[in-house]
């Protein structure tokens, strides 16, 4: 069976209800992203408080460049759509077509990094490193941690895409619903870096 | 079983409502007399809306049981949990 | 369309392929294989956590004599055998992080997490095998980078195993420990990162791939405490993974993260430390209060008492371990007002321990107790535990930790609740389930002296200590004898003092040999070991042993709970879980 | 169990002792019947043939009860532990008296530094001084210190007074403790802060009255020939 439904089937014989009858990629997948999620809380946390301490930093957060950020937002949002976009295609049986949203959505990631080297390249010429401050070292370790999770995000979706297009590609066809939670929790947690780091 | 994607809003259009909000937020830095913190609690808001919108329909929430919720939101509770925890220590130090 | 006989299948034939070597032992993917490797990961690494206990032990004791064994060690670590100023806070740091991260958890949770966890549901295997085998090789490399911090310049890191800011966020404060500090950081990461993925696989095994008719309500306790456990990690380990990433930035890019000379706060790495810490200790604990309470029932041949209280006694203290975690930080500089709700919090969840305990208890009153090895230390935890619980007590109250906090009663404390889950509640699992690992029996003289001889030695080390820290002595001290206070307790009294405590720790530490020889003999020439040897109603005793690729011949139907010993009006004194209802005399 | 604290020498101190007795007492009965417990059903529970264990699943509130009283029972008493310690903490930790000898404690990778304000009272004047690793305070008398650190976390610990105060760099931390009795204590580092954490001893020498007065004159010549004029009143007059 080709086109599995809108999601994948329940597996029967298990004791317990839709939860436990889920697809074991979904349960897990939803288990990592539940610890990442602590991962960020905490540096958003920590970064909310010092900068009540600090007053604000409004001098330091006028250096950055919120242009680059409102781009950078749009593309990670539309690389969600083109994910979500691939998925439907392969419940249709698509493949062809599921595997080139896969494919925007990666060369999304890449404008996404891209941009985000740019717009570091141009900070530090301006003498803003990691540095040179609290506010700096905040900026940095939240946007390259974020960063890091999008080239890993890159890097599985190029796997997978590869593998799509191998024989016997059923099997990881369930893959792009469960590396879409990763990159949709991805793009969430740029949506809360994003008016944090660079708008007020 | 009936594909959930078709009934609800389609993935594009939830693609515009989040642009949108994205928008949103950026006019709302024009408003100068509002302070710093009103903006601050006002754009928390609009993301935590884009966030829903995200979970709900791109990650196919709506359609999983409640246990995902637990799972997605204990987190972000013991998050908030440290945070106010934190506030003497870190925030007024 | 039912996928869940062929997936079953799937799997099982899938790992029936591994005929070579490499591929069955080395690079594999069956669970069973993996909980044997976290095994051997955590021995070693006991070894190792061991011997630095040793050294530390004899530097407290004789301080500047030469520790017989270590007089050919290079300087700058050791000097003729003696151990200089700069590595003795090196061996305290790494003793408690090798014994905590790399002995505790892999024992705990990679071995018997990963042997036990899903032939105890039925599962043939976990649920991301290649995922599994991952874990089990981060932590390897995990080890390898841990263990190098010992060779690069100024030795390894020496800024305890909590490593407060700012004395590790500067290299300057501990003697240009720059290298070994940051090994530090990366093996801890990595830990974090093996945990994370045997978390993930745990908690999709144990609720997604469970046989017909095993409802969550009918799995057993130690499964119960695996879970809550990986929850716990889980949810817990985030901060310190930003924390972690914080003080590497301190101390590679120059951030300002925890140093206040640039703007930071020392007391943030604390917070961020012990949130993760308390409910970290809890991993550790309840793993082995989990075995502890496997054994029980079956020596007793009683059903555990109050199995759904303990369940929910168990969630109960996982959701309040997370916010407990200030207690360690009374006297650090934390608004003193905070104290007063970390008391209580921390009173409230003396609560949950004191249910567990309290039904282990009566799962023994009553019982018709057989005292072979497993029993015995499983007992030994009880017994041991309950002291480490109660001088949790003085311990939590605010005004006493004023005195008490950073002296030696702490150090006692804290060996108290460790190393009865960890060591006893370990060895009880080896012994319990050592023939379904490998087919093998132990021998049991050998079994109980080893257990007399390890719970003596350890109370004979650990009781003095808590006088010892009464006195005043405080933790971390090179040479004790710099204070007059503590001059007495060198070797003027019979008991509390180091020499004697020190006596008592190489007794301790040699007796561990009894256990290799008894695993290597068993291993080589012991009998071969039956599929039920202690008549035991969870389902690893229903297939044989060791348990082949894929767990069960035909998977097993579930029909009750696994504590059915001495049902009335049944001749046998046990029913095992995969018995059909109808009639079980057998 | 009392036995082992060193000898108390502060007036808090002996609430802090008193706590700890009342720990020893609340706590010791129970740890007692649990060991008896096992020991009990150990040695009288054994294996024999013929002999069945009882069939006690505990899911019944009945049996249940049989934990649940014992629990709420240690659950009421730890509360009358932490009513007392939160008194004792508050009394200690939450309020600093006024109008008490004032000095400054600054803690550095391996030694403590005492800044003492000088007859007139007040910091930053030249009649300041610093003494290493000595605190001389009037016996019966209010001491306030001010705990500030150089470099890393140090924990400003004197046993006798029962007194440990973490010091951490970037912020002063005040406390206060009353002596009541003379003689020369030890004061040590009980937070890990280096290879020399174990050299950081300092002496806490308790004067009585007029012994104190003789030490000021000692440390202050030039202010004991003003001691003339009434209106310099030294540190110790002012309480």
């Amino acid at each position: 069976m080709s086109a599995a439904a809108a999601s994948e089937p329940l597996r029967s014989g298990v004791e317990g209800g839709e939860f436990a009858r889920m697809p074991l990629g979904r349960a897990g997948m939803w288990w990592f992203l539940a610890s990442e999620v602590m991962v960020f809380g905490t540096l958003i946390a920590t970064y909310s408080l010092n900068r009540v301490a600090a007053g604000g930093w409004d001098a330091e957060r006028a250096h950055v460049n919120a242009r680059i950020a409102a781009f950078n937002t749009f593309v990670l949002l539309t690389s969600s759509l083109t994910v979500v976009l691939s998925l439907q295609a392969a419940h249709e049986g698509l493949r062809a077509r599921a595997r080139r949203f896969l494919l925007l959505t990666v060369l999304l990631g890449c404008v996404f990094l891209g941009m985000k080297s740019l717009e570091y390249g141009t900070e530090i010429a301006h003498g803003y490193t990691p540095a040179s401050g609290p506010f700096w070292s905040y900026y940095y370790l939240m946007t390259g941690l974020h960063g890091l999770h999008v080239l890993g995000g890159i890097v599985a979706n190029v796997l997978l895409w590869i593998g799509l297009g191998r024989p016997g590609a059923e099997r990881l066809e369930p893959r792009i619903e469960f590396l879409g939670l990763y990159w949709h929790f991805v793009d969430v947690v740029w949506i809360f870096l994003f008016p944090l780091l660079y708008l007020s | 079983m009936q594909d959930p994607a078709h009934s609800g809003p389609t993935p594009v259009t939830i693609w515009v409502w989040l642009l949108v909000l994205v928008v949103a937020g950026l006019v709302l830095l024009f408003f100068e007399e509002m302070s710093h913190t009103t903006i601050t609690i006002l754009l928390m808001a609009i993301a935590a809306v884009k966030a829903t919108l995200v979970l709900r329909h791109y990650m196919h929430l709506k359609a999983q049981p409640a246990m995902l919720y637990v799972i997605a939101f204990t987190p972000v509770l013991l998050a908030v949990v440290m945070a106010l925890i934190l506030i003497p220590d870190v925030a007024y130090r | 369309m039912s996928v869940h006989a062929p997936a079953h299948a799937a799997v099982a034939h899938e790992t029936a392929h591994a005929g070579s070597f490499w591929r069955s032992h080395v690079f594999s993917v069956d669970h069973k294989t993996i909980g044997k490797q976290y095994l051997g990961i955590g021995i070693g690494m006991a070894l190792v956590g061991g011997l630095l206990a040793y050294l530390i032990r004899w530097q407290l004791a004789w301080p500047g004599t030469p520790v017989p064994g270590f007089g050919w060690v290079p300087e700058p670590m050791f000097y003729e055998g003696i151990v200089p100023e700069t590595s003795y806070n090196a061996f305290v740091t790494m003793h408690g992080t090798i014994m905590v991260f790399f002995v505790a958890m892999p024992i705990l949770l990679g071995a018997f997490g990963n042997f036990l966890l899903p032939i105890m549901v039925g599962a043939p295997d976990m649920a991301f095998p290649r995922l599994n085998m991952m874990s089990v090789w981060t932590l390897g490399l995990a080890s390898l980078v841990m263990l190098s911090s010992f060779f690069v310049e100024n030795g390894p890191a020496s800024a305890g195993w909590t490593g407060y800011a700012p004395l590790s966020a500067d290299a300057t404060y501990t003697a240009d420990v720059y290298w070994g500090l940051n090994l530090w950081i990366i093996a801890l990461m990595l830990e974090f990162a093996s945990f994370l993925m045997g978390g993930v696989n745990f908690l999709t095994t144990a609720i997604n791939m469970r046989a017909p008719g095993m409802t969550l309500w009918r799995m057993p306790l130690l499964v119960w405490m695996q879970l809550v456990a990986a929850v716990l990690f889980m949810l817990s380990v985030g901060p310190l993974v930003a924390a972690a990433l914080m003080l590497l930035g301190d101390r590679t890019l120059g951030t300002a993260f925890f140093l206040p000379e640039r703007g930071g706060d020392a007391l943030l790495w604390q917070h961020l430390f012990w949130f993760f810490g308390h409910p970290e200790v809890y991993v550790i604990l309840l793993p082995g209060f989990g075995i502890v309470m496997e054994i029980m029932p079956v020596f007793a041949r009683k059903p555990f008492f109050g199995y759904r209280t303990v369940v929910w006694a168990t969630i109960a203290a996982g959701a309040l371990s997370f916010v407990v975690w200030a207690h360690h930080m009374f006297v650090s500089g934390i608004d003193p007002r905070l104290a007063n709700p970390f008391s209580v919090t921390t009173i409230l969840i003396s609560v949950p321990f004191s249910v567990m305990v309290g039904c282990m208890l009566l799962t023994l009153v009553g019982g018709s107790i057989e005292l072979a090895t497993p029993m015995l230390f499983a007992l030994g935890t009880l017994g041991t535990f309950l002291i480490g619980g109660v001088t949790g007590i003085y311990l939590g109250a605010a005004a006493l930790d004023m005195y008490m906090h950073d002296t030696y009663f702490v150090v006692a404390h804290f060996h108290y609740t460790l190393f009865p889950s960890v060591i006893l509640g370990g060895l009880a699992g080896l012994y319990f389930w050592f023939p379904k690992m490998f087919g093998r029996t132990l021998n049991e003289p050998l079994g109980k002296l080893h257990f007399w001889l390890t719970f003596f030695s350890f109370n004979a080390v650990f009781i003095p200590l808590f006088f010892v820290g009464l006195a005043g002595h405080m933790r971390r001290l090179y040479d004790p004898t710099q204070y007059d206070l503590l001059e007495p307790l060198m070797d003027t009294f019979p008991f509390v003092s180091h020499a004697f405590v020190t006596k008592a720790a190489i007794v301790l530490i040699v007796s561990q040999v009894l256990l290799l020889v008894n695993v290597v003999w068993s291993l080589l020439a012991g009998e071969h070991a039956a599929d039920n040897p202690w008549k035991a109603n969870t389902l690893e005793w229903a297939t044989s042993s060791p348990p082949p690729h894929g767990n069960f011949a035909t998977l097993p139907n579930v029909y009750r709970d696994p504590y059915e010993y001495t049902p009335p009006g049944s001749k046998d004194d046990w029913l095992p879980q995969t018995a059909p209802a109808a009639g079980a005399a057998r | 169990m009392l036995s082992w604290l060193p000898e108390n020498i502060s007036t808090y101190g002996r609430d802090i002792d008193g706590l700890f007795a009342l720990i020893v007492w609340v706590t010791t009965p129970w740890f007692l019947l649990m060991q008896g417990i096992i020991l009990w059903s150990v040695l009288f529970n054994r294996r024999r043939v013929g002999r069945r264990a009882w069939y006690l699943r505990g899911d019944t509130w009945g049996q249940l009860a049989w934990i649940l009283v014992p629990t709420a029972i240690i659950l009421g008493l730890d509360f009358l532990i932490d009513a007392r310690s939160a008194l004792v903490w508050a009394h200690i930790k939450q309020r600093v008296p006024a109008g008490a000898t004032e000095v400054r404690v600054t803690a550095k990778q391996f030694n403590w530094e005492f800044l003492y304000p000088g007859p007139d009272g007040r910091f930053g004047t030249d009649d300041d001084l610093t003494l290493d690793n000595e605190l001389h305070v009037p016996v019966g008398q209010n001491v306030v210190f001010t705990l500030q650190s150089k470099d890393v976390i140090h924990s400003f610990f004197i046993p006798n007074v029962r007194l440990k105060q973490d010091v951490l760099p970037g912020r002063s931390i005040r406390g206060w403790f009353n002596a009541e009795k003379t003689g020369r204590y030890e004061i040590a580092c009980a937070e890990l802060c280096g290879i020399s954490h174990y050299t950081m001893r300092a002496f806490l020498v308790v004067h009585t009255a007029d012994e104190y007065r003789d030490w000021i004159e000692e440390k202050w010549p030039q202010a004991a020939s003003a001691a003339a004029e009434p209106g310099t009143p030294t540190a110790t007059e002012l309480s």
